[in-house]
């Protein structure tokens, strides 16, 4: 059975989105969960709900990783391919990392084309598929590109 | 009077050489003291970038550079702040100077580096957010080079010939640079022909990491008039400032940026705001720069580093290069020493490297790239979080 | 007017909680913050305490604490030396304000600390002197704290006995300190039962390590008169002094002390050095220190201390200390928070958190543990690598 | 066959000796090797020569360990034995750490006492033993104590 990579960031059904947190005082979300203080200035609140992101956005920017990255980064299974990257713009106004979808490289995207958030499978372990959060492009001829 | 004065300046040239960076700090340490004509037992305050790929030594960095050129009862101090570790550690030598409490005080960083992507230290952290971003995401050092660069791209029309013209304007500056690693002249169909590591960036558009080390010997304004120096070249500002909240551009190593929903962005970009107070705490402005010694981590980002440093407006850094008013002989010169497109990355020093190339363009040293006439240079980087440094001289 | 205010202090207790070191330093920063009564939007520097055991946060430190408490574009910076961490960080703040470029400083410190013996960070590393003791030599810490005792017994007289009676006097000191790890009374014969770690140290004799965290606001003397305090605590020096060739003591991690054969040591150890550079700065004698706080690493080690600081003649503590004139309404009261016996040891809060209480005891408000009518005390310390600090504030 | 624990720090004949170096500008000498700069500050040399320090001295201080020490040490074969620790002043004027040898504790030696460097099997690895030099306490009797 497919476990996340990491605990606790992010929802895997069919819907799935990232966890974060936000601020009860002054409503601040964070990515990747801000437990303990508030990392607004103005803020000193430190109570804090589970807060799920939005699960489309824009991308801000995007590139790809050409060379295997060293560890403690994980390949998957097989000889290694190149995977696609991308920061995406939320509507509530936070930018997040992610890979590309399985099989979405650099030409799939552009800066402000729609993506949406999968799960898919990062590595497998001992324990079998590790999944992660990745952006998949969801207009692919609709761009300006 | 708040400045401070550039007695000596030294370095151990950049390589890969495979010797301890204690060997190339003390280098060039007894480098600038030679050329600032200072002895060692004058010091009276040590400062060391430190170097965390090192064991304890690389931690203690102002302590094993002090005790290497022999203890002598100096205070020490050691910096770290990423790639802004040079800058702050010099931040610490003037501030010390200023509040009277040292004279003399020797500023130095080296390092000693792995081949290849630079990699989290071993064992598993799973609280650390440069362990994880490889962990998870396979996101290195390129790849946040490579968001900035495709946004060039897609904004202002940038190519990838554009960023190829950085190496090879670099690749020039450094040709007679006796410091510099890489001596060869570079054209843009190399840069082209090179693969490609992260889109659109290719191999010979990212710096390498190298080995190195560089020196810097500040002194009161009053020890170097003591010394018969009426004008030497003097510190105006060194900009330390951190960013505000929301942080909107992402920023190595991070996941995300701050949420800008609740409270709303600045005006500046970090980047920006670097420079600005540089320029705010030395009373000069943009116009008033002859040269720029920037951190092309990537080429693209030589070009980020002229609108951030107000340069020229957002957008229109190609235009520059394209004139060729970004190479030794142009309206402003970008990286005569070559950059670290010929440098490659030695993280503690390099803050410090480019104080030396700027004091030595400004006392009109620079054998084979001098920019005629400088009087006024400004340098910039930036490290991981929130670190990043501008520093002025001025002649 | 070379002397900064200490506006307000404040700690997260030490033990051993398991939580982020970023958590240790926003409570205790916020507890400085609150103490003073500034707004964090009013700091305009934050220096931290790295800590190197804690992935890249705690080798950027003052970023880490900056961006938790709120990214306000504060200048930051983060200092490194062992055991003087704190110090050298608060130094770093007072250099800034006395030069003028900060008015409002935020010094922190936190660290997370594994059980057992502090090792080396994994891998191997066969030129790092801190790595090549524990596998050449199994020469952990405690083993040279338990070379300093041993002297003192062959040379002094000294009997397990008396350190025992150092860890009861702290403890008892520290008995109703909130901050505090351990408030228990302990018997002489508590500590002479418990097992012998590093002959003639007894388990009961040498601190633990723990995790914590302790912030001071500095501010310039001009800024608290206009927030209406006249009288603050003041930081009269900062001693960071480094030894001279040859370092005649065996010090922590080295395999050997310098060569005395062909240059003289000098009239002083490095320990004394420290304690004397602190009392010229301050223009102060140790006829004047009502109070100290000192590193007892060991039992045994707080009774070398006192000498060092001047607090008595060579050889002589253990009188002092049998006649309880280093308790608590003693001649000169040595340890009150309780010491790192109480503590247990959070390397870059430490000297911090002994700064933290003596402002406590210079304003009166140490409650349970209050030396009467202090006005002035000293703090000392020593690291590794030649790094030491001697502070002293006074009212 | 032993091997030293680590290479060039001291021989291994029937008189052993520490090997450091000697500063040729200035004559100080160092252990562990010195051989890039010399630490005297008030000499700039840079040329070293190896230099067998003496093999006997006095003790400056001394110690055991009487809990297995953490990685990287190496413990020697079977259970934990605690073994002496001291440091010792050499004719030369420099002090140097080590081992007491095997058989030896505190009760051995104390300051001022004389000693001598032997070599000794300091752990067992894939290679065979690997020794290290230690400090013999040479008067038993002699001493103050
Ligand atoms: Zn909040
Ligand atoms: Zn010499």
């Amino acid at each position: 059975m497919a476990t996340p990579a990491i605990d606790g960031w992010f929802t895997t059904g069919e819907q799935p989105s990232l966890l974060g947190t936000r601020c009860v005082t002054c409503g601040c979300v964070y990515f990747p969960k801000q437990d303990d203080y508030c990392r607004n200035p103005g803020c000193d609140g430190s109570e804090f709900v589970e807060h799920a992101l939005s699960r489309t956005g824009t991308v801000w920017s995007y590139t790809d990783a050409q060379y295997q990255p060293p560890p403690p980064y994980q390949p998957p299974p097989g000889d290694y391919r190149s995977f696609g990257l991308a920061a995406v713009e939320l509507p509530e106004g936070i930018t997040v990392l992610g890979q590309l979808a399985d099989g979405y490289g650099v030409d799939d995207v552009h800066v402000g084309s729609p993506v949406e958030l999968v799960v898919e499978t990062l590595y497998v372990d001992d324990e079998g598929p590790r999944t992660i959060w990745r952006w998949k492009p969801t207009d692919l001829d609709g761009g300006t590109r | 009077m708040s400045d401070v004065a550039v007695l000596g300046v030294g370095m151990h040239p950049w390589g890969k050489w495979g010797d301890s960076f204690v060997k190339y700090g003390v280098a060039a340490a007894r480098a600038a003291l030679a050329d600032a004509d200072v002895p060692w037992t004058d010091v009276d305050l040590v400062v060391g970038g430190e170097t965390v790929r090192n064991g304890y030594g690389g931690y203690v960095a102002g302590s094993t550079f002090a005790s290497a050129l022999g203890w002598n009862g100096a205070r020490i101090a050691t910096s770290y702040a990423a790639c802004a570790t040079g800058a702050q550690a010099l931040d610490v030598a003037r501030a010390k100077i200023l509040a009277g409490q040292s004279e003399v005080a020797l500023v130095v960083g080296a390092d000693t580096t792995p081949k290849g992507f630079l990699a989290p230290n071993a064992g598993e952290r799973w609280d650390d957010p440069d362990w994880l971003r490889f962990r998870l995401l396979g996101m290195t050092n390129p790849a946040y080079f490579a968001l900035y660069a495709r946004r060039r791209i897609d904004l202002y029309g940038a190519t990838p010939e554009d960023f190829a013209r950085v190496k090879v304007k670099n690749a020039r500056h450094g040709l007679s640079n006796p410091n510099a690693r890489y001596r060869k002249e570079v054209a843009v169909a190399d840069v082209l022909g090179s693969p490609v590591v992260a889109d659109p960036l290719h191999l010979l558009d990212i710096c390498a990491t190298s080995d190195g080390g560089a020196a810097v010997l500040l002194t009161s304004v009053d020890y170097a008039r003591r010394r018969g120096l009426t004008d030497p070249v003097r510190v105006r500002a060194i900009s330390t400032v951190t960013p505000t909240f929301p942080q909107t551009v992402i920023d190595m190593p991070l996941f995300s940026t701050d949420h800008a929903g609740v409270v709303p962005a600045g005006e500046r970009t970090f980047k920006e705001s670097l420079a600005h107070a540089a320029y705010e705490e030395a009373g000069l402005a943009p116009e008033d720069v002859d040269v720029a010694e920037v951190y092309d981590l990537s080429t693209a980002l030589e070009l980020d580093w002229m609108e951030d440093l107000g340069l020229c407006d957002r957008g229109t850094a190609e235009e520059l290069l394209r004139a060729g008013e970004t190479t030794i002989g142009g309206r402003i010169p970008v990286n005569p020493s070559g950059g670290l497109a010929c440098f490659g990355e030695a993280v503690p020093a390099q803050a410090l490297a480019q104080v030396c190339e700027l004091t030595w363009q400004l006392r009109g040293q620079a054998t084979g790239r001098q920019v005629e006439g400088a009087r006024v240079g400004i340098t910039a980087n930036q490290g991981l979080f929130g670190h990043g440094s501008s520093v002025i001289l001025s002649r």
